[in-house]
């Protein structure tokens, strides 16, 4: 079983400004796993997922990761002068992936909009051009923050399904959300 | 590094970056059109004047290009949430960060080099002195770049901090600064263009670190 | 009211027929002035002898320059108000040819000023209205391209370029009148041939053996920089085709 | 019934770049309506709503306004150093409202963060504080841009509630939005 | 406008952040370490030439200020949205230009003429000679920020436009930096004063508008 442990976060805490945003959480990813981050606007589920990425530096407790992993914030990390297409040839040769661009345009409906820069994107197409970056190379482990904002009925549903492909290929999903999950979830962290 | 891969698209996405918000062009025709005008306005006409000043106006062009690139540069990584991408890299951050520098430097620094010749005519010192002084103004520039990087770095957290930026850069520009001036007079013979290399390189071993450290620390 | 999006034939049929003739009909011109310019008309001691050739081209490029940025500002008014699409073609075709004229006139006086003068420009310049005006016309122009080029799509440009272009208007008379009105803040000579009111009682005008050729040479460079200007247009239309098809489809709804 | 009516967009269109974005779309709505506006990613709802909103001229068609509105973008309009308190109390202040802004923090939940500077809060922080707004004069008309984004699942049962009061109380919101609905429309306009 | 209160809150709101994002402390000081420490080294030692250009660089500093300040404003007001809740105010969106512009100069520029008579003494200008210049770098300075808010307002959709606005702007600033430099000379007896007032009131009654219909576009 340990073997299958992608990442393991223990006894997490955070404070900020003067507030104990959280103390005593634990955070574990099997292959295979879907773990929802949950919690009122504002308890710090950004901030762990943050810490699991190693952004920053969890002020208690200890992470021990054993995968690589891919991150998408509430930032879309896209650059004002890139498209989509250039937004995913530049993180494809940063990753040496030979993925095909157009074909990850097509299935993420980005092809009419593929040579737009992103300050005229629509807010559901910089989300996903940054999806589009989970395509280029495969790594075990996805830390997704609120995923599903912006994205139309079709866009949630298709990361819904890419999900469960990850998750069917033997990786794992940790992801922040709020309300109804279009995904089963294999366990809740509760913040 | 075994893998330049990073570095090489970091390099790219820095060059169109620094292409696609005009300063590539704007930035040279900008300064060049700033210091054409308003310069011999403010200073007076005496043409003695003017030629003593010119060289030292391309220093502070240099040194402001400088500061108004990278701040913008590295500010921008964190809102739109670029930084968090690079931080995640194996790459190490410290090389990313000295590879942008360079691409800024390329399109905003090294076309001010080129026009120096140009500027210099324009507030009368003589041809024959600007064009061995291209080289202390890019050893010169590319130190500027180096520690303004370092300063914008540390202020990307900060909510707009343009003058926070200026004000912990330029007590690393004073030693280019003053080294840069002397050799423009002594041409290649003098020992000022090997202190200006020596302070470029000495910037080259410190700077990088110091701006993956800083910008590890905006991220957080 | 027509738009070029509604009638772009109109503008299309004149222009075909008007650009080869003004282009022809002012190079001629130009030329013919030129000759008569530099090589026959005779020196003039008091401005600087030979040197006093480069009036033929400084003097009609310098009335060409304001001229257009009048137009540029005109046709910007014109747009802004009416949204006549034309209108902005032509500001847009404007702009280049008027950076060309303003360098042009500035450069020449430059030339001229020195050994008339006895002093470079720039050792004048900051006292010097005339050729400060000058120089930010030139930098308008500039300016005004820029802002164009970095804007994303035509409508903004052209509204951009179009605040910018009448907020700068105010530049031409300072130019007009920096010589007539504050004399002890430019070298440059008075105006002796558009002259006004007690200017024009002041000061002698110009002798006609250059009076002529230098009439002649200006309308010939004007005839050649509307034919300029109409090449540009069509140009200019002819690009945006595509864009006049797709606001019809979206108007034919 | 065309006294009550508040908006009226008619026959509407926009051009992004070379493309035709939309054509011939009327939007109307009356005292006490839902409009949810609908379609997939970079249809062009955002564009419809700054449309309807006057904030960029209509490319065809025309609109009729005849009430107030407020408006909440994708973006939430709070500068970096404002506070949640400052933010409505500016607001307040331009308004001329005599409203209560402890009242309104305690009811959106914004309390505790007060007094933290917006680059500090957290992604539903900010939406809230947004949402504020709403409350410090009465308008007739809400342009909502996919209100509910970012917000908790608490937030966006509040948000409902909100929206439900306004209607009954006379007025009427337009609101963008994506997937299920927290709210019951009175109409949809498709894109 | 019959109601006041939004130009009120605005004023406020702008104060605020120019003093939160550091401008209102940073500015002066950052200038006044930089002219002090760049300038000598660059131009040379000698007294004479020092005294002659510190008046030119305070111009420079002010009209610098002014472009940095105001770019920033606006561009972030069109990022977070707030300029969309402006433009749909009642308040012509010119006025409330106009209030924000006033209070950044009030937070950037100000402080810098306050400072005037010691920068002046380290460059070596009799304290005499400064204090009467007080009045022509306020009048100038207002000036400049007028004239720099339009085209930061311009350029406001522009990614990262520094070096268009400057470009814009620098023109505009002409008239008001050479009355301004004659007045310093001349001081309150000559008609350049004059001439420098006029300036900024016809900048006071041509810039707010067209910064409105600027930032109208930006919003678009
Ligand atoms: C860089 C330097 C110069 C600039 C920017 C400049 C600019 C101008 C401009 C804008 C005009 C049109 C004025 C009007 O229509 O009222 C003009 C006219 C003229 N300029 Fe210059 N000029 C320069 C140097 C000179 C010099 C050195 C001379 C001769 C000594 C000269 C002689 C003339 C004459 C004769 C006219 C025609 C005057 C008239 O309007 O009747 N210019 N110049
Ligand atoms: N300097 C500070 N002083 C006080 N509180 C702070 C400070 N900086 C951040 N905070 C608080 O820390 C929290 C950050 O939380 P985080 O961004 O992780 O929220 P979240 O759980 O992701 O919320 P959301 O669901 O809204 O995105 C917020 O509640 C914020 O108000
Ligand atoms: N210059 C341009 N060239 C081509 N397309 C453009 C240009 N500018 C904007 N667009 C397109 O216009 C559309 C803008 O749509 P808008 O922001 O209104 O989308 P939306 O329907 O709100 O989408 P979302 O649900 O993702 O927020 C996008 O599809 C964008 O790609
Ligand atoms: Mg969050
Ligand atoms: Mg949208």
């Amino acid at each position: 079983m340990s073997d299958t442990r992608l990442i393991h976060g223990q006894s997490l805490g955070a404070v900020r400004g003067e507030r104990v945003l959280f103390r005593d959480v634990s955070v574990e990813a099997k292959a295979g796993d879907l773990v929802l981050l949950r919690g009122a606007n504002g308890t710090g589920i950004t901030t762990l997922l943050r810490q699991l990425a190693g952004l920053s530096p969890p002020q208690a407790g200890e992470i021990e990761r054993s995968a690589s992993h891919h991150w998408i914030g509430h930032t879309n990390g896209l650059k004002a002068h890139e498209t989509p297409r250039t937004h995913l040839q530049h993180w494809a040769k940063v990753w040496g992936s030979e993925a095909d661009i157009d074909d990850i345009l097509k299935r993420t409906s980005l092809r009419r909009p593929a040579d737009v820069p992103s300050r005229m994107l629509s807010a559901g197409q910089k989300r996903r051009t940054a999806l589009g970056r989970l395509k280029l190379v495969s790594r075990k482990l996805w830390l997704l923050d609120e995923p599903f904002n912006a994205l139309d009925t079709d866009g949630q549903a298709y990361l819904a399904e890419m999900i469960e492909a990850h998750r069917a290929d033997g990786g794992a999903v940790i992801a922040a959300l709020h309300g109804a999950a279009p995904v089963k979830a294999s366990s809740e962290v509760a913040l | 590094m075994s893998n330049p891969a990073p570095l090489f698209s970091a390099f790219r996405q820095a060059l169109s970056e620094a292409w696609a918000s005009g300063a590539g062009l704007l930035l040279p025709i900008g300064f060049f059109s700033g210091t054409a005008m308003l310069v011999p306005f403010t200073l007076g006409d005496e043409a003695e004047t003017l030629a003593k000043i010119g060289p030292g106006v391309l220093w502070l062009a240099l040194a402001l290009a400088s500061l108004v690139t990278l701040e913008r540069v590295f500010q921008a990584d964190l809102q739109d949430g670029a930084l968090d991408l690079w931080v995640q890299e194996e790459a190490s951050i410290s090389l990313i960060a000295l590879t942008k520098t360079l691409a800024h430097w390329l399109i905003s620094g090294a076309p001010l080099i080129l026009m120096a010749p140009i500027l210099g005519r324009l507030l009368g010192v003589p041809f024959e002195d600007m064009v061995p002084a291209m080289a202390a103004y890019g050893i010169g520039g590319f130190t500027f770049f180096l520690w303004g990087g370092v300063a914008a770095a540390l202020a990307a957290g900060v909510a707009r901090a343009g003058l926070l930026i200026a004000l912990i850069a330029i007590p690393f520009f004073v030693p280019a600064i003053i080294f840069g001036t002397l050799s423009l007079t002594e041409g290649f013979d003098g020992a000022s263009i090997l202190f200006l290399s020596a302070a470029c390189l000495f910037a080259l071993g410190v700077a990088p670190a110091a701006m993956g450290a800083a910008l590890r620390l905006a991220a957080e | 009211m027509w738009s070029i999006l509604a009638n772009p034939h109109r503008f299309m049929g004149f222009s075909k027929i008007a650009i080869p003739i003004t282009i022809g009909l002012g190079l001629i011109l130009s030329a013919w002035s030129l000759y008569q310019g530099l090589w026959v008309v005779p020196p003039v001691p008091a401005q600087g002898g030979d040197i006093a050739r480069a009036m033929f081209i400084h003097v009609p490029s310098a009335w060409l320059c304001m001229g257009l940025y009048v137009g540029l500002a005109g046709a910007s008014f014109v747009w802004f108000i009416w949204r006549h699409e034309l209108a902005d073609v032509a500001a847009r075709a404007i702009a280049p040819i008027g950076a060309g004229y303003t360098a042009l006139c500035f450069a020449t006086g430059a030339i001229w000023g020195e050994p008339t003068w006895g002093k470079a420009w720039r050792n004048v310049i900051l006292y010097d209205s005339r050729l400060m005006s000058v120089l930010v016309l030139l930098f308008l122009f500039i300016g005004y391209m820029a802002l164009r080029a970095a804007l994303d799509t035509r409508q903004k440009a052209a509204r951009a370029g179009a605040i910018l272009a009448m907020v700068g208007l105010i530049n031409v008379p300072i130019i007009k009148f920096s010589v007539d009105l504050w004399k002890e803040s430019t070298i440059h000579q008075p105006s002796s041939v558009i002259r006004f009111g007690e200017a024009a009682a002041e000061n002698v005008g110009i002798h006609p053996v250059f009076l002529v050729p230098l009439m002649i040479g200006f309308f010939g460079q004007l005839l050649f920089v509307s034919g300029l200007i109409m090449l540009l247009m069509r140009a200019e239309i002819f690009g945006q085709q595509a864009d006049a098809i797709l606001a019809r489809r979206l108007s034919e709804a």
